[in-house]
C-alpha cells in the first residue's frame, strides 16, 4: 500500500483525474460533494497565521487550576499561564533560573526561605505581581491539600515579609524547596481575581474554595499567555498576555488540539493543521525525515519507563538477590532502546533520570546494568537457580513515546528466556496494575515515573520509602542516610558525589530495572521559530515561539 | 409434442456451483484453517514467539512472507497461530453457550409456566446490557486472558440459544407428533430429547455456524480492547490493535484483520448454506 | 394503550435497575483500587489521603449502603462524581454522549436508507447482480471486523487518497461551533456556520461508513429475506391477479408486511449503535461515550460505570419498548387498547 | 369473422411445466377447452392433477422455474401465453379475476380493506379513488358483508374467513370481469360457509353474466355451481361433460373412481367400505406412456398402451378413455357382501368411555400485566358415553371443540372440570405415569400425515418406540417382527422400516400413523380427522382400512370429521358438536334422516351433493353469520346467534340435553321445529 515516494499528502489529483471515479463508484455526489473541499488546510493556514496550533494528547487533564495540577499535559498551558517564582531553562535540570523572583536565599535560621520579587512584572489583567499575590497562592496550595500539596509539605508558613519580598518557613528545612515550587502547580495566581471567583486561601478552603470551576477555563497568572477557554477531550485556547514582563509573545492565540491518536498527529503536522505535534511514535517520526517543511527535536525527558521486581513474598527465587540481579544482565537494553524506542531514548543508571544532578548516560555505562548473559547465568547459579525460575510480570494497557507495555514485556519475556527466566505475563488495567503494586501484591510490573519536578530528592526519597515498601525493599540504614545527606547537601558537586553512592546501592539491591528514558520526538513545522522544548514537566516554552 | 423447445438447462456442473457453491466454499475456508491451526508447527518456519527487534517491522519479504511486526517477529507464523486461539474459544464459547443455552430453553420452553418466565427475564435482562459492558466488566473482574475473556463471551451468548430453542420446542411441542408420543405414553424426558430436539437442530445448527463468526468476531474485538489473551499468544484482535497505529506498516494489522474476515466469512457461507439446505423455500431452484 | 405502555415502562425501570445491580456487583469483584489511581504516586501512599479519597466517594461504605446511595441519588438525577474525571458523571456523558448520538444516528440513517432498498431491489431482482452485489456487501458488513475496517478505511481513504479528512470529529483548525444540542450538524446549522458544518460532515462519513456497515449488512439481508418471504405470500399474489404494477406490489403490499422484521432489527441495531461504538470511536478518536464507557471500565471509575450501565441499558429497553410500539402502529394484527 | 358463437376464452393445448434442475415437471401436459361467455365450468381432480396450475397459467400468475412451453390460452381474440407483462396486467384484474384457495392469507394483513378493494379498481383507471370507495362498500354489502360502511375500514385480521373470501370475491368482481376464476374457493371454509360461498358465486354468475371457472377438489361443490365440468387427472383433461350426465354416467375410469370413492350424504350405505383405486397418481416427471391411467384403471384394456385422445362421445360430453370410445357406459362396483356385525354390537354394550360435563378452558396470555385474564371455552361441559365396539363420530364446524375434546379423552391435556372414566376408570386428573398403563388400550390417530410422524425417525424407530416402551416384546429382534406384522396388517411393505416419512405419501403415512396406533393392541382409537387432509380416493383407502381393522380386532373408534357424508358413513352414532356443546346426539341413520337440533339440519343441508338432480332436490336451510367467539359465547343457547328458529327465551335459557326420540338427544328448547 503506501509507497514511500507519495507521503499521502501533497497530491491534488482528487481536484481532477479521480474525482470522476469518485462520481461514478455510485456512493454518490453528496459523498463527493461532502468530502470535497473538506481539506480546508490551506486556506485557512493563512487565515489563522499568528495563532500557534498544537497537537497534543490532553485527555489526561482534570482541571487547569494551579492548585490541582498534577498530569502530563496540562502543566503545559499551565506554565504558558502563570509564572512561578523561579524556573529551569530548557536543557538543564539542574541550575535554577529566575522568574518572578530574581533572589532566593535561606535565611540564617536555616529554615526560612526568602524571596525577592521581580519588580515590573504584571499579571495579564494589568496589575503588578505583589508579595501578597504570592503569599496568596502557596497559602490557597497549602489550605487546599491537593495533589502538588504534598510536595512542598513541609512548608510551615508563608509571609509578606517586605514591599516586594517574601519569606517561606519550612518546618524540615533538609528537604528541597525552590526546584520544587519551580513546577507549573505553583504558579503565582492574581489573588483580586481568584478572589473574585470564589477561591480563598483561608483554613477551610479545602471545602469552601470555588475558583477552581473558573480556573479551569480562565487564568490568573502573569504567564506569556492568557487561559480562554477549555473544552475537554477537544482544545485548550490560549491568548496573548500584552502584560508579559519578558515582552509580548510571538502568537496572538495558541490553541491546543486534542489528538489521542498519533496518525492523527502525524497527518494533521505533514498537512499544516499543526504546527507542533507531540504524541508521535518512533515509526512516524522516521518517515517525517524527508518533509522540507517539518523539523523534529528531540528533548530527553525526565520521565522513564521501569521494571520494579519485588522480593515477593510469593515468589522464593525473587526474594534472592542474585536472582533479580540476574534479571538485570540478561535485558537487551540496547535492543530495546535501539529498535524498539528506535533510538530515541537514553537510559540511566536507576531511578535518578539522565539529565539531574550525578545522572549521566556514561554513569550506566560505568555503574548500571549491560546485557551480559554469562554475568546472568553466573548470578543465577549463585542464586542456586541454576535453570531459572519464573516470575509473573504485572502491566498496564498503555504505550509509553510510542513503545506499549505490551511490546516491552514480550520482548523482556524473550530476553529473560535466554537464561532460563521465565516472564509469564499478566496485562492488566491500570487499576488492577496499581493495586497489586501499590499493596505489594506484585511480582514484577512494568511501569513508568514522571515528577512534578526535577528535584533528586523526589525519586531518590520515593526509592528508599515508599516505593520500597512495594518491593518489599528492607532499606538499609546506610542508604536512608544517603538519601538524607543528598537531599540536604546543597552544594551540587558534593550532591552529585553521594549520589552516585546512591544508585550503586540501588543497583545492588537490583529492584528497579530502568528499560527506557525517552528523548521525545516533537515534529515542528519550520514556520514556527523559537519553540524550546523542555524536560522539566512542561515539555515546552511556549512564550519563546514565533512564526519564523 | 417434438416441437417444444425447452430453454438450455444450466449444465449440472453450473447448477452444482449455484447451490452448493459457496457453502461448499465456505466450508473449504473452515477446514483450511482448522488444518493450519492445526498444524501449525508443521507448516510454520518461523517460531511465533521468536522475538528479534533487529528484524522488527519489516515489509513482507522471501523470509517473512507477511512482514514482521513490531518485535521481528512472523505476522504469517503468528496469523496462523492466531487461528487456533480465534477458532477454539469461537468454538467453545458457542458450543458451550449454545448447549447450555439450549438445554435451559428447550427445558423451560416444555415445562412452561414459572420456570419459563423466570428465564425469559432473564435473557431480558442480560439483552438489556451492552454486551461489550458486560464482557468489560467481567473480564476486568476476572483478569485479562482468554479462558476468562470466554467466561465473560458465555455469559451474553447463552441467551440469544435459549430464546431460539425455546420458540422451536413451543413451535415443535404444538405438533401432533409430540402429541403422538404423549398419547402413546413417553415421558416428557424422551419427548424433548428424542422427538423435539432433533427436529429442532436444524435452526440450532444454522445459528452455530453463523454464530462461530460472530463469536470470532466478538472475541477479537475484546482482544483488539485489550482483553483477550496473555501475551505473546498470538491472536488477530490483539495483533490488529498493535498494528493500529503503524499506517506506513500496514502488514502487521492488515493480515490478522484479513484472516479474521475470511473465518467469519467462511462460516457466514456455510451457515447460509445450513440454512437453505434446511429452508426449502429459500432455494427452491 | 396508556396503560399498556405504563406497565412497559414499570417493567423497564425495574430491569434498568436489575442491570445495574448486576454491574455493581461485578465491578466490586474487581480487586482493583480506583483511589490509587486517581491520587498521584505520592498521595496513593498515604493511607490517610487514600481514606480521605475514599471516604469522598462513599467507597469506605459497605456494599449495599453504597447501592443504596446509588439509587437515592439516580432518584434525584444525580449520577454521581466520576473518580477519574471528578466531575459528575452526567457532565461527561453530557459532554460525551452528543458525539456518539450524531455518529450512531448518520450510520443507523445511512444504513437504513442504503440496506433498505438495496435488500428490497435484491429480492424482487433476486439473482440478478443488485442481488450479488447487496449479498456480497452485506456479507462484508457482517464478516468483517469493524476496528479492521475502520483501520483499512482510514488508512486508504486518509492516508493513501486523501479524499476524506481524519480522526477527531472536525479538523484541527476548525472551532468546534457554539454548543446548543452538542451535535455538531445541527449546531453548526444553527448558527449558520457552514464551513464547520461541511467540516463536521466530512469528518462523520469514514466513520459512519465503518459503523453502519455491520448494521448495513444485517438490514440488507433481513430485508433482503423479509421480501423474499413476503413477495412469496398469496396476499402478493392476489395483488397480480388485481393487475397492479409490480411497484406498487412491491412497495405497497410486500414492503409493510416485509417492514415488521426490520423494525425490530433496526431498533436493536439502534441501540447497539449507541452503546457499541467503542472500537469505530477508538480508531476514529471520536470523543464519544464509547470510549468514556471503556475508559471508565478499566479505570473502575464506579459511577461512571453504574451511570453508563443505567443509561444505556435504559437505552436498550425503550428502544425496544418502541419497537414494539412502532409494531404495533405497522401491524394491525397487535392488538391496540 | 367473430360471430356468438365463438367462445369467451379457447384453450388448446396448453402446455405448462416446470423447469427444475431435475427436469420438467410436466404439471399441464396438454390441456384444451372452450368457455363460453357466461359460462360456468368445473375443473375437478386431485391434488397434483395440475387443475390449479391451469388457472394460474391463464392467469399468468406463474414465475420461472413454470413456463408456458406450448400451446394457446385465446381470450377474446388474444393469446395469452403470448402477452408481455404490461399487456397481460391490463388483462388481469380487469378482464380475468382470480380467487384463491385460502382467503386468510390472500388478503395483506397490514392493509386496510378498503384500500385492497380500492386498489383493484383504481388500478385499471376506470374508477377514481372517490368512486372506488364507494363501490367497494356498495359490493361488500351485495357480498352479504354486514355493516359495509364500517366494515371496509377493518383490517383483514378481524374477519374471519368466510367474510375474507366475501371479501375476496368482491374484489374479484369490482371491475366487472368477463371470468372469474375461482381455485377452490372453499376449501378452508366450514361446510356452513362454503354453501354461502357457493350461494354468492351463483349469484354473481347470474346477476352479472361472468364467466366462472370453479375448481375444486369435491365433486359436490362443481356439481353445486357449475353447468359444465373437466375431470382432470395428471396435467390433461380426462373427461368433459354436463354435471347431470357426468356424474350420474361417467364414461372415464377415473371420474367412475372418484366418483364412487366419496361416501355420499344422502345415502345410507349398505357396507362401510367404499370403491378405491389403487396406486398413486403418476410421477409428473414421466408420464406413462398410453393412457396415464392405466397402471390404476379397474377397466383397462389392451389398447390403453396407447394414449387417448379427448373424443365426444355425444354432442355436449367428451372422453379420454378408450373402453368408453368403444362405446357402454361402466358398470357399477361390485360391492362385498355386507357382514353382520350389528350382532356384536348389540351383543354387550358395555360403556368403554365416560364423560360427564368435562370443561377445558384455555386461559390466554394476557396483553399486558394488568389486563384481566381472558379464558377460551374449547370445550364446555359435554357429556358423552362410547360403548364398546361401536364407531362413535364426533361432528361440528371448526372451533367448536371437537379436538380438544379428542386430545382431553386420550388426556394429552387435561381437562379444567368434569369427570372422563375410561374402561371404568377415572382418568379426569391422573398423572401421565398413572395413565400410562392405560394408554395400551387408548390410542389416537391424528389428522396431519406430515406433522404426525416424527421427520427424524425411520418408520421403524417411530412403530417399535411403544413396544419397547409398554413392554409388549423383548428385545429388537422381536420388536422388528412385531413391526413387520403392524406393517402387513396397514398395507405397507416390510421394507417401509428403513425408511423416513418424507419417503412416503400422504395415504401412506396415514397408514403409518395407524400403526402406530395400532401397536399397543388397543380396544379405542381415537381418530381426530384422519382423513380430511386426504384426497378422495387416498380418503376411500383409509376408511376402508379403519374399517377392516375394526372388524379384525374388535376396535371402537371415536371419529372426529367435519365431513358429515363421511361421518354418516362410518359412524354408528353421531355426536354434534357447537361452540364447545353437545346440540345432538343420535344413531346415524336418525340423525341424518330426522335431525331434531337445527344445528345439525342446517349442517346436513349445507353439505353439497355431486348430483345434480338430488341437489335440486334438496331443502337448504340457509345459516346465518359466522360462530361466535369462544372467548365470550353467546348466553342461554349457545346457537341461538344463527339459529332460524331461535326465540326469546333461548337467550336465557340454556337448552339441556335431553331425549327427543328414540335413543336421540337434543339440546334444544324446540326440537325439530324446523
Amino acid at each position: 500500500m503506501p509507497d514511500e515516494s507519495d507521503a499521502a499528502c501533497d497530491q491534488p489529483s482528487f481536484e481532477g483525474l479521480d474525482r470522476r471515479s469518485v462520481l461514478t463508484l455510485g456512493a454518490g455526489g453528496l459523498l463527493a460533494t461532502i468530502l470535497q473541499g473538506a481539506r480546508p488546510a490551506t486556506a485557512q493556514s493563512a487565515q489563522r497565521r499568528g495563532t500557534l496550533v498544537i497537537g497534543l494528547d490532553i485527555s489526561d487533564a482534570t482541571g487547569l487550576d494551579p492548585v490541582r495540577v498534577y498530569q502530563y499535559s496540562n502543566p503545559l498551558p499551565t506554565h504558558a499561564a502563570y509564572d512561578s517564582v523561579v524556573t529551569f531553562a530548557p536543557g538543564d535540570a539542574v541550575n535554577l533560573k529566575p522568574a518572578l523572583a530574581t533572589k532566593w536565599e535561606y535565611l540564617p535560621d536555616g529554615k526560612t526561605v526568602r524571596l525577592t520579587l521581580r519588580d515590573g512584572a504584571k499579571f495579564a489583567s494589568g496589575k503588578p505581581v505583589t508579595p501578597e499575590d504570592v503569599r496568596f497562592t502557596f497559602a490557597r496550595q497549602l489550605a487546599i491539600k491537593d495533589q502538588p500539596w504534598q510536595y512542598i509539605s513541609h512548608v510551615e508558613d508563608v509571609k509578606v515579609a517586605g514591599p516586594n519580598t517574601v519569606d517561606i518557613i519550612l518546618k524540615d528545612p533538609s528537604l528541597p524547596l525552590m526546584t520544587i515550587i519551580a513546577s507549573p502547580p505553583f504558579g503565582i495566581t492574581e489573588k483580586a481575581l481568584v478572589v473574585e471567583h470564589g477561591g480563598t486561601d483561608a483554613p477551610d478552603a479545602k471545602e469552601k474554595d470555588k475558583a477552581t470551576e473558573w480556573l479551569n477555563q480562565n487564568s490568573a497568572g502573569s504567564g506569556p499567555y492568557r487561559l480562554v477557554g477549555w473544552q475537554r477531550n477537544q482544545q485548550i485556547q490560549m491568548v496573548k498576555n500584552p502584560h508579559y514582563w519578558e515582552g509580548p509573545p510571538g502568537y496572538e492565540r495558541v490553541l491546543i488540539r486534542h489528538m489521542s491518536e498519533s496518525a492523527a498527529q502525524l497527518l494533521a503536522i505533514q498537512r499544516g493543521d499543526v504546527d507542533v505535534a507531540f504524541n508521535l511514535i518512533p515509526e512516524q517520526i522516521a518517515t517525517l525525515k524527508d518533509d522540507p517543511n517539518i523539523r523534529v527535536a528531540g528533548m530527553t525527558s525526565l520521565d522513564f519507563v521501569y521494571m520494579a521486581v519485588a522480593a515477593a513474598p510469593s515468589n522464593p527465587a525473587l526474594q534472592n538477590k542474585y536472582a533479580r540481579q540476574a534479571i538485570g544482565y540478561a535485558i537487551d537494553y540496547d535492543g530495546i532502546i535501539n529498535n524498539l524506542a528506535g533510538g530515541k531514548a537514553t537510559r540511566p543508571v536507576t531511578f535518578l533520570p539522565v539529565g539531574v544532578n550525578g545522572s549521566t548516560a556514561e554513569l550506566t555505562k560505568e555503574i548500571g546494568f549491560k546485557e551480559d548473559l554469562a554475568k546472568s547465568k553466573e548470578l543465577l547459579a549463585k542464586a542456586g537457580l541454576p535453570n531459572g525460575f519464573k516470575f509473573q510480570l504485572a502491566y498496564g494497557n498503555a504505550s509509553i513515546a510510542g513503545v506499549g507495555y505490551q511490546t516491552l514485556a514480550q520482548k523482556i519475556q524473550a530476553d529473560l528466556a535466554r537464561v532460563g527466566i521465565q516472564a509469564e505475563l499478566a496485562p492488566m488495567d491500570q487499576v488492577n496494575m496499581r493495586t497489586m503494586y501499590l499493596g505489594g501484591k506484585a511480582e514484577a510490573v512494568l511501569t513508568f515515573w514522571n515528577p512534578p519536578a526535577p528535584e533528586n530528592w523526589l525519586w531518590s526519597a520515593a526509592t528508599v520509602d515508599r516505593v520500597a515498601k512495594r518491593v518489599h525493599w528492607d532499606v538499609p540504614p546506610e542508604v536512608r542516610k544517603l538519601v538524607a545527606d543528598a537531599a540536604a547537601e546543597r552544594d551540587l558537586a558534593k550532591s552529585a558525589a553521594l549520589y552516585k553512592k546512591y544508585q550503586e546501592a540501588m543497583v545492588d539491591a537490583a529492584n528497579h530495572f530502568v528499560l527506557i528514558q525517552p528523548i521525545y520526538q516533537v515534529a515542528i513545522r519550520k514556520n514556527v521559530d523559537g519553540l524550546q522544548l523542555t524536560a522539566n514537566g512542561w515539555m515546552a516554552e511556549l512564550g519563546k515561539a514565533k512564526p519564523a | 409434442m417434438s416441437d417444444i423447445v425447452l430453454p438450455a438447462m444450466a449444465s449440472p456442473r453450473a447448477r452444482w456451483t449455484r447451490r452448493y457453491g459457496l457453502p461448499v466454499l465456505g466450508a473449504g475456508i473452515i477446514v483450511a484453517w482448522t488444518l493450519a491451526a492445526l498444524f501449525a508447527p508443521w507448516i510454520c518456519r518461523h517460531d511465533p514467539n521468536f522475538v528479534d527487534v533487529a528484524q522488527r517491522l519489516r515489509p513482507p519479504s522471501a523470509t517473512n512472507w507477511l512482514g514482521t511486526d513490531a518485535l521481528g517477529r512472523d505476522v504469517l507464523t503468528r496469523v496462523i497461530y492466531g487461528a487456533r486461539t480465534s477458532l477454539s474459544v469461537g468454538l467453545i464459547v458457542v458450543l458451550v453457550g449454545g448447549a447450555f443455552g439450549t438445554l435451559l430453553g428447550a427445558a423451560a420452553a416444555y415445562v412452561r409456566g414459572w420456570a419459563e418466565e423466570a428465564l425469559m427475564r432473564a435473557t431480558d435482562l442480560v439483552f438489556c446490557f451492552p454486551p461489550i459492558i458486560l464482557a468489560m466488566a467481567i473480564a476486568a473482574a476476572l483478569g485479562i486472558g482468554a479462558v476468562n475473556t470466554a467466561i465473560a463471551m458465555l455469559v451474553v451468548w447463552w441467551p440469544k440459544f435459549a430464546r431460539l430453542a425455546r420458540s422451536l420446542v413451543i413451535t415443535q411441542r404444538s405438533m401432533e407428533y409430540v402429541e403422538a408420543a404423549q398419547s402413546i405414553g413417553f415421558g416428557p424426558g424422551h419427548i424433548l430429547l428424542r422427538q423435539i430436539i432433533p427436529n429442532a437442530v436444524g435452526p440450532l445448527v444454522v445459528l452455530v455456524t453463523l454464530d462461530l463468526g460472530n463469536a470470532i468476531l466478538v472475541f477479537a474485538g475484546l482482544s483488539f480492547l485489550g482483553l483477550g489473551v496473555v501475551p505473546p499468544t498470538p491472536e488477530w484482535g490483539a495483533m490488529v490493535a498493535e498494528g493500529r497505529e503503524l499506517v506506513q506498516q500496514w502488514w502487521v494489522a492488515t493480515f490478522p484483520g484479513l484472516a479474521i474476515l475470511t473465518v467469519v466469512m467462511g462460516f457466514n457461507f456455510m451457515g447460509d448454506g445450513f440454512r437453505d439446505w434446511l429452508d426449502p423455500h429459500a432455494r427452491s431452484r | 394503550m396508556i396503560r399498556y405502555v405504563g406497565s412497559r415502562l414499570l417493567t423497564s425501570v425495574v430491569m434498568v435497575l436489575l442491570a445495574t445491580l448486576v454491574i455493581f456487583l461485578i465491578a466490586n469483584t474487581v480487586p482493583g483500587d480506583p483511589a490509587l489511581v486517581a491520587l498521584g504516586d505520592m498521595a496513593a501512599s498515604d493511607p490517610l489521603q487514600v481514606k480521605a479519597f475514599r471516604a469522598q466517594y462513599g467507597l469506605d461504605l459497605p456494599l449495599w449502603d453504597q447501592y443504596w446511595l446509588f439509587l437515592q441519588r439516580l432518584v434525584h438525577g444525580d449520577l454521581g462524581i466520576s473518580i477519574s474525571s471528578r466531575r459528575p458523571v452526567l457532565d461527561d456523558i453530557i459532554d460525551y454522549a452528543p458525539a456518539t448520538l450524531e455518529l450512531a444516528t448518520v450510520a443507523f440513517i445511512l444504513s437504513i436508507v442504503v440496506g433498505l432498498p438495496l435488500g428490497v431491489l435484491a429480492a424482487v431482482r433476486r439473482d440478478s447482480w443488485i442481488d450479488h452485489v447487496a449479498r456480497a456487501v452485506s456479507l462484508i458488513g457482517v464478516s468483517a471486523p469493524t476496528f479492521w475496517l475502520a483501520f483499512i478505511m482510514l488508512a486508504i481513504f486518509y492516508g493513501q487518497l486523501d479524499w476524506a479528512p481524519g480522526p477527531g470529529r472536525l479538523d484541527p483548525v476548525s472551532f468546534p461551533p457554539e454548543r446548543i444540542t452538542g451535535l455538531l450538524l445541527i449546531d453548526t446549522a444553527l448558527q449558520g456556520d457552514w464551513a464547520t458544518f461541511h467540516d463536521a460532515a466530512a469528518h462523520l462519513v469514514l466513520p459512519s461508513i465503518v459503523l453502519a456497515m455491520a448494521t448495513l449488512g444485517l438490514v440488507t439481508r433481513t430485508t433482503r429475506a423479509a421480501m423474499l418471504e413476503a413477495l412469496s405470500q398469496d396476499y402478493v399474489r392476489v395483488a397480480r391477479a388485481k393487475g397492479l404494477r409490480r411497484w406498487v406490489i412491491v412497495n405497497g403490499h410486500a414492503l409493510p408486511n416485509a417492514m415488521l422484521p426490520v423494525v425490530t432489527l433496526g431498533g436493536l441495531a439502534y441501540a447497539n449503535l449507541l452503546a457499541g461504538a467503542v472500537m469505530t470511536e477508538t480508531v476514529f478518536s471520536w470523543p464519544g461515550l464509547g470510549r468514556y464507557t471503556f475508559r471508565s471500565a478499566v479505570t473502575v471509575d464506579f459511577p461512571a460505570i453504574m451511570a453508563i450501565t443505567a443509561i444505556v441499558a435504559a437505552v436498550f429497553v425503550l428502544v425496544n419498548l418502541a419497537v414494539d410500539l412502532s409494531y404495533a402502529m405497522l401491524d394491525p394484527r397487535v392488538v391496540k387498547k | 369473422m367473430q360471430e356468438a358463437a365463438e367462445p369467451l376464452l379457447r384453450v388448446r393445448d396448453l402446455r405448462t411445466w416446470f423447469l427444475t434442475d431435475a427436469g420438467p415437471v410436466r404439471a399441464v401436459d396438454g390441456v384444451s377447452f372452450d368457455l363460453a361467455a357466461g359460462e360456468t365450468l368445473g375443473i375437478v381432480g386431485e391434488s397434483g392433477s395440475g387443475k390449479s396450475v391451469c388457472a394460474k397459467t391463464i392467469m399468468r400468475l406463474l414465475d420461472p422455474p413454470a413456463k408456458i412451453v406450448g400451446g394457446s390460452i385465446e381470450f377474446r381474440g388474444r393469446d395469452l401465453a403470448k402477452l408481455n407483462e404490461e399487456e397481460v396486467r391490463a388483462v388481469r384484474g380487469r378482464e380475468i379475476a382470480m380467487v384463491f384457495q385460502d382467503p386468510m392469507t390472500s388478503l395483506n394483513p397490514v392493509l386496510r380493506i378498503a384500500r385492497q378493494l380500492v386498489e383493484a379498481m383504481t388500478a385499471h383507471g376506470r374508477f377514481t379513488a372517490a368512486a372506488a370507495r364507494t363501490r367497494a362498500i356498495d359490493l361488500l354489502r351485495r357480498m352479504g358483508v354486514a355493516s359495509a360502511q364500517a366494515a371496509v375500514d377493518r383490517y383483514p385480521h378481524q374477519f374471519s374467513g368466510g367474510m375474507r373470501q366475501r371479501v375476496m370475491l368482491a374484489m374479484g368482481v369490482s371491475n366487472e370481469p368477463a371470468l372469474l376464476i375461482a381455485d377452490e374457493p372453499t376449501t378452508a371454509l366450514d361446510v356452513t360457509i362454503q354453501a354461502q360461498i357457493l350461494e354468492l358465486l351463483r349469484g354473481l354468475n347470474a346477476d352479472l353474466g361472468t364467466a366462472v371457472i370453479l375448481i375444486s377438489h369435491d365433486l359436490g361443490v362443481i356439481a353445486n355451481v357449475c353447468s359444465r365440468i373437466l375431470v382432470m387427472y395428471a396435467g390433461e383433461v380426462v373427461e368433459e361433460g354436463a354435471p347431470e350426465d357426468l356424474l350420474t354416467d361417467p364414461r372415464h375410469p377415473y371420474t367412475w373412481a372418484l366418483l364412487h370413492a366419496a361416501p355420499r350424504i344422502d345415502a345410507e350405505a349398505e357396507d362401510r367400505r367404499l370403491v378405491t383405486i389403487e396406486g398413486q397418481p403418476p410421477d409428473p416427471r414421466a408420464w406413462p406412456s398410453g393412457c396415464r391411467f392405466r397402471a390404476r384403471c379397474p377397466f383397462a384394456i389392451d389398447k390403453c398402451a396407447e394414449h387417448p385422445a379427448l373424443l365426444p362421445i355425444d354432442a355436449t360430453r367428451a372422453s379420454r378413455c378408450w373402453v368408453t370410445q368403444a362405446g357402454g357406459a361402466l358398470h357399477e362396483p361390485a360391492r362385498p357382501k355386507p357382514q353382520a356385525r350389528d350382532a356384536q354390537a348389540v351383543a354387550a354394550p358395555q360403556p368403554m368411555l365416560e364423560v360427564r360435563g368435562l370443561t377445558k378452558h384455555f386461559p390466554l396470555p394476557r396483553e399486558t400485566l394488568f389486563a384481566e385474564h381472558r379464558v377460551l371455552r374449547a370445550v364446555d361441559g359435554v357429556d358423552l358415553d362410547v360403548m364398546a365396539g361401536e364407531t362413535v363420530g364426533l361432528v361440528g364446524e371448526s372451533g367448536c371443540g371437537k379436538s380438544t375434546l379428542a386430545r382431553l379423552v386420550t388426556r394429552l391435556h387435561e381437562p379444567t372440570g368434569g369427570s372422563i372414566r375410561f374402561a371404568g376408570t377415572d382418568i379426569t386428573h391422573g398423572t401421565q405415569a398413572e395413565i400410562r398403563p392405560l394408554r395400551r388400550r387408548m390410542q389416537m390417530i391424528f389428522q396431519d400425515p406430515y406433522a404426525s410422524l416424527n421427520p427424524r425417525m425411520t418408520v421403524g424407530e417411530i412403530l417399535t418406540g411403544p413396544l419397547l416402551l409398554h413392554g409388549i416384546v423383548e428385545g429388537q429382534a422381536a420388536a422388528r417382527s412385531r413391526v413387520e406384522e403392524l406393517l402387513g396388517l396397514v398395507g405397507l411393505p416390510r421394507q417401509a422400516m428403513a425408511r423416513f416419512p418424507h419417503e412416503f405419501s400422504g395415504g401412506q403415512r396415514q397408514r403409518i400413523s395407524i400403526a402406530r396406533a395400532l401397536a399397543l393392541g388397543p380396544d379405542f382409537v381415537v381418530a381426530d380427522e384422519p382423513i380430511s387432509a386426504l384426497d378422495v380416493n387416498i380418503q376411500a383407502q383409509i376408511i376402508n382400512l379403519m374399517v377392516d381393522l375394526q372388524d379384525r380386532l374388535g376396535l371402537t373408534y371415536l371419529f372426529i370429521a367435519h365431513d358429515l357424508a363421511v361421518v354418516r358413513h362410518v359412524c354408528d352414532r353421531i355426536v354434534v358438536l357447537y361452540l364447545g356443546k353437545v346440540m345432538e346426539i343420535g344413531r346415524a341413520a336418525d340423525l341424518f334422516a330426522r335431525p331434531l337440533h337445527p344445528y345439525t339440519r342446517t349442517l346436513i343441508s349445507a353439505a353439497p351433493v355431486p348430483d345434480p338432480r338430488v341437489e335440486r332436490t334438496r331443502r337448504h336451510v340457509p345459516l346465518k353469520g359466522e360462530p361466535p367467539s369462544a372467548m365470550n359465547p353467546p348466553s342461554g343457547c349457545r346457537f341461538r346467534t344463527r339459529c332460524p328458529v331461535a326465540e326469546e327465551r333461548c337467550a336465557v335459557e340454556v337448552p339441556p340435553l335431553l331425549p327427543a326420540a328414540d335413543g336421540q338427544l337434543v339440546a334444544c328448547h324446540f326440537p325439530g321445529r324446523i
